[in-house]
């Protein structure tokens, strides 16, 4: 039987690595995994290269990893999101590192991760700081700056609702980069607010195919990201 | 006596131009203000970067959803018609030229039209640059609403930008505190000027060659 | 108001032109839109590029289309499907080319064109007679080819809904192609089994979003794909 | 005396080895066969390229839906826990090493693992691909089923294939009418043998050297 529910937040995060690249879902303070991030701070690993749009504010979840310190690397387009104090304060004693990369290319490069790409050639950041340094090529007249895929050693996820085949569905706009970050990662884990029975979910409106998802736990009162 | 736009009416100015049935990005700051001031009787359609399309005006206090935001992280409502979509397909829409319109914000806008509005030369702070490149990159036609000059008095519409660029030769149109210019391969093109200003005084405050349109006029303020 | 209604089959496929690149949805007999597929013929447009992943089967719809003698070239991942008759007879009679392309290349490099993409690097292919010519590179030790975007200037699509705004869902597996399609030409051209009221589709089961359409016309009753 | 495996001997001789919760792709033809011979108690979810994850059994008669259908266009049912998505996510599972499993059937594998399943080299008819480049390049284990030997008698395992290549590299074991074998750095394994049949008399109909796994045993027919 294919049952990737899972007892606990422990049981969720482990087995995550020292030096893991973990993508992590949300946009601003909506679809983080908040009880996963903090899962993973009592986990313990370190090193980690961390994927995510923001860089968390207030204290909790992502800033509270950061706080942590054992986030090496930000792979981010937009750190600067009021509150991000946890960041900011690690970034100008030096003691993080920072890979901006605009925002659609971040989301299309673990795309192409997930679908199992060799790189893409965007139109974006042709002739700015952010490519420099990077191949750039003339197509049909356009240039083009080549990005290579971004994969995920896991992911962490937020969904509404989950079966035990991993099938997931949103709520809203939290939905931003949870389905292309859950094709992007090797272990892709969901907190899911609600898990219901297989067969629940109409197989017309499931957003992520259980096929990208690992572990499911169930956190039925999840907590609002960005807390003080 | 030259009298400059405020925000407000750089936003209702910019409002009056947006076509029935667009489809709308509205960047950060000034730009969001423009939602208010379009013609009720035209049906435009707002795009923002987390994966709406069809969003609404701001919901009534007590009825904010933390799970309908825009790129500003504001709350918004969502209008019959409105979808929902991942982030990699927002970007799809933005860099693949699905977007009729964005307007920007900007720090600077060259000449050629080379846009410059996502870091400034402080290494304080920690850049960021979102959507900006991709918004600005993908387009079918970028708008830049912004004042004529700085705070200090320098211009903003220069020969070449000395910001860090965001992207080259995207800008069509700029609305400012003083004008409404047109970005063309023939040069800066003023449409409209502010009431009371003459064209050398425009000049004077813009660091690139302007030329008067042969029917310009002034901008109608309310 | 936008509107993205138009009254007749005729109205949905007025103005396309003589060379045009023009993607048919569908796989096998599902999801082809045989109705727009039939006012295409009637309009008359010739020196045509079709894109489809099949050549048709029987005689109506992508068959018929093709006996019209005004399609110049097929690109198409499967042509041989049962049935296939006119396709084979025009092919053995050297009357029409065909572009051989992986199925899964075929819908990620109209992707590519509906995303703003220069091109993309996949491992399908590599070392085949299907990427003979192509660019070859190889990215982390593994090879790729180069693979550029494949636009249209016309998508005829089946979709089971649409509102005015061009919002679509689909029926079942007949989804396959048109989601991608839609977003890869410049007119979209959708007819739906339904026209329902704005704001009568829920926005998080919406598969396509009216920004990827143009014209919607209602065809109630579409007939099946591949008759004799 | 040997006996040959029937196809759907193959086809249940293969199906033994599908784990319980793996994701499968099964090609057209013999393959397909597999399905009606996993183990009940175990849960195999299956792939179609055209969008469809966890497809069932066959329809009854008279409850056929035009719009269920799998890669060889026949008609199949949703299991509860089934996913629709398009086309171009379909193939983001298969190319992306999203699919435990893809059962294939083949004209020809090599000593190297390379599989020739697309083409003939009849000039004749048009060619045709369909998945089976993507599905072999992405999937993260390749299995064939085949036939031992043409129908003249000719070796389907080879040295180097004959036919045009669909993947080098990628099968990593072959269920066939005579033997299982494994596709290894260090050359090809024979697992299993159809009973009767001598590694000689086997190695005589292969076209590539094979070596005989230690604990190797006959294959077990019902």
């Amino acid at each position: 039987m294919l049952d990737k529910r899972v007892k606990t937040l422990a049981d969720a995060v482990a087995g995550i690595k020292d030096g893991a690249v973990v993508l992590i879902a949300g946009f601003g303070s909506s679809g983080i995994p908040v009880e996963l991030i903090h899962a993973l701070i009592d986990q313990g690993a370190r090193d980690l290269t961390v994927v995510s749009n923001n860089a968390g504010s207030g204290r909790t979840d992502l800033a509270a990893l950061l706080a942590t310190g054992r986030v090496r690397k930000l792979i981010c387009s937009y750190p600067k999101t009021s509150g991000s104090v946890v960041f900011e304060e690690l970034y100008a004693a030096g003691k993080i590192e920072l890979e901006l990369v605009p925002q659609g290319t971040l989301s299309e490069r673990m795309r192409a991760a997930g679908a199992g790409l060799g790189g893409f050639y965007t139109p974006t950041g042709v002739g700015t700081d952010l490519a420099k340094g990077k191949e750039v090529r003339k197509i049909n007249g356009r240039e083009y700056v080549f990005e290579t895929p971004l994969k995920g050693d896991v992911a962490l996820i937020k969904a509404e609702r989950a079966d035990r085949w991993g099938n997931l569905v949103y709520r809203g706009a939290a939905r931003n980069f949870a389905p292309t970050m859950a094709m992007a990662a090797d272990l892709t884990i969901v907190q899911a607010r609600e898990i219901v029975e297989l067969g629940a979910l109409d197989p017309e409106t499931i957003v992520t195919p259980g096929i990208f998802v690992d572990r499911v736990v169930h956190v039925p009162n999840p907590a609002a990201a960005g807390q003080p | 006596m030259t009298t400059a736009l405020s925000r407000t009416q750089i936003a209702r100015r910019a409002a009056q131009d947006i076509p029935d049935g667009a489809y709308v990005n509205l960047g950060i700051g000034l730009p969001t203000l423009v939602a208010n001031f379009v013609p009720k009787d035209r049906e435009v359609i707002y795009h923002s970067e987390n994966g709406i399309l069809g969003m609404g005006p701001a919901p009534a206090p007590g009825t904010e959803d933390p799970d309908l935001i825009n790129a500003s992280k504001q709350y918004v409502t969502l209008l019959p018609g409105a979808s929902i979509f991942h982030h990699t397909d927002a970007f799809v829409m933005m860099r693949g030229g699905h977007l009729d319109l964005a307007l920007l914000g900007a720090f600077e806008v060259s000449r050629a039209g080379d846009l410059a509005n996502w870091a400034t030369l402080d290494d304080k702070t920690p850049p960021g640059v979102g959507g900006a490149m991709d918004l600005a990159a993908g387009a079918k036609a970028v708008w830049v609403l912004m004042d004529h000059t700085t705070k200090d008095g320098r211009p903003r519409i220069v020969e070449h930008c000395t910001y860090p660029l965001t992207a080259r030769g995207v800008v069509k149109r700029i609305y400012t505190s003083l004008a409404v210019i047109d970005v063309t391969p023939d040069g800066l093109f003023v449409r409209e000027m502010a009431p009371g200003l003459s064209f050398d005084d425009l000049q004077a405050r813009t660091g690139a060659p302007l030329r008067l349109a042969n029917d310009w006029r002034p901008i109608a303020i309310d």
